[in-house]
């Protein structure tokens, strides 16, 4: 387990192993009894659809240190009392828990737009490459336009936007 | 000694998630390699780091002993 | 419990005792192994600032239906395999849960949208009169600005804001 | 006997969060309450419900045998 403080309280991890996300929601909140509101996000293995198994696979000297990057930039935009990311790597089944985003917030829609703006950032800039098994065969995911799509809300408008930086 | 590291659809692409090679310009590095493999690295979706750190223009590159070249395809995201 | 389904799977309960968000989570994820993601929000009493305990006041025969209509209007506006909608009534302490709010959906936008809108809605629509005590005595809590001007972000541009709908 | 019911702020003013009063036209019944109530009860942002359901406009509304009308001041939100 990772922390970092930058005003709002981090809790940053790249989990190689399963987790739970209602006992690390559970102790979120338990962690902010004075934040009115925690906005959260869970990602899962969409179970169904012929998908055996999903493996996201890391770079270690590259992908803990982008969330954090990312951790400290939703932390600087959104007046938060804390910030948690939690994404697996790995291979995980069905129904399993990829990725937990949760934010703590004096204010509902600072929490909510943290979230939003952490998962989309996660979604289409972090350095993870996917996997999937169907039929016993392993096929990588490529990117889909609807990330970007996504990613470019956040754009200032008139902006400049970069290609891929991975945070 | 220095290692060429592949990510995602790379490691594929080369049989492994990395292969040692002699230090040298990279140029020289790529040319030692399969030509198939070669020619994935080179495409220009494809992103280079060098120990941890994002190279901005590969051009000119010279890799020295202990270096580690990861060879970063597009992203699928988490 | 009350269950009503139009399309996505609502549980939606007005309750008057305390609950435990994280079990509830956990039982909703555990219901939605199809879904890419679950989007939430927790809302609870503010620890801390002098408050001694929050009551909140409902109306059966409005407060309760006004909620099922909410979940009706969220469950046809965005694709969603499940929405949770549980609001405490009565008189809660520092840091006990008030609000949850949780959307499963395939797709991470409509999650995350659909439990934006039913805040923002819950927050300045619905059925309940909300009052603080501080030091000892009681003060009623007038509806904020910042409530309306959530609620605003929904209209159609050029649209025509009817007043107070209970819904 | 037809019951008025008062939520919130409102509750405090009647000392009690719903009172009998004899059936009858509305005015005729907000004729018979204190005064301070009466007013804080037709105070514009003050809605109303019979038997549940929202009343449109109050005016020549009439309380029959059993009806419950309800006083809804501003709601403060979940």
């Amino acid at each position: 387990m990772s922390k970092t403080l930058v005003g709002a309280e981090m809790d940053i991890r790249l989990l190689t192993a399963p987790f739970d996300p209602a006992r690390e929601l559970a102790a979120f909140a338990d962690a902010h009894p004075a934040s009115g509101g925690i906005a959260s996000f869970l990602g899962q293995v969409r179970a169904g659809e012929g998908v055996e198994a999903l493996e996201l696979q890391h770079y270690e000297p590259l992908t803990l240190p982008a969330m954090h990057e990312l951790g400290a930039t939703v932390g600087q935009r959104w007046a938060l009392d804390g910030l948690l990311i939690l994404h697996r790597s790995g291979v995980m089944a069905s129904a399993e828990p990829i990725v937990l985003v949760a934010a703590a917030a004096r204010h509902r829609r600072d929490a909510l737009a943290a979230v939003d703006y952490a998962m989309d950032h996660l979604k289409s800039e972090s350095w993870f490459w996917k996997r999937e098994k169907r039929a016993g065969e392993w096929h990588w995911i490529e990117p889909r336009g609807q990330d970007y799509a996504d990613l470019a809300r956040w754009w200032p408008s008139g902006g400049n936007p970069s290609g891929q930086s991975g945070a | 000694m220095t290692r060429l590291v592949f990510l995602g659809r790379l490691a594929d692409v080369a049989g492994a998630g990395e292969i040692p090679v002699a230090a040298g310009p990279l140029g020289v590095v790529l040319a030692g390699l399969p030509v198939g493999l070669a020619a994935a690295l080179m495409e220009p979706r494809v992103r280079l780091a060098l120990n941890g750190a994002l190279v901005g223009d590969p051009a000119g590159l010279v890799l020295a002993q202990g270096d580690e070249l990861a060879f970063l395809p597009p992203v699928s995201g988490g």
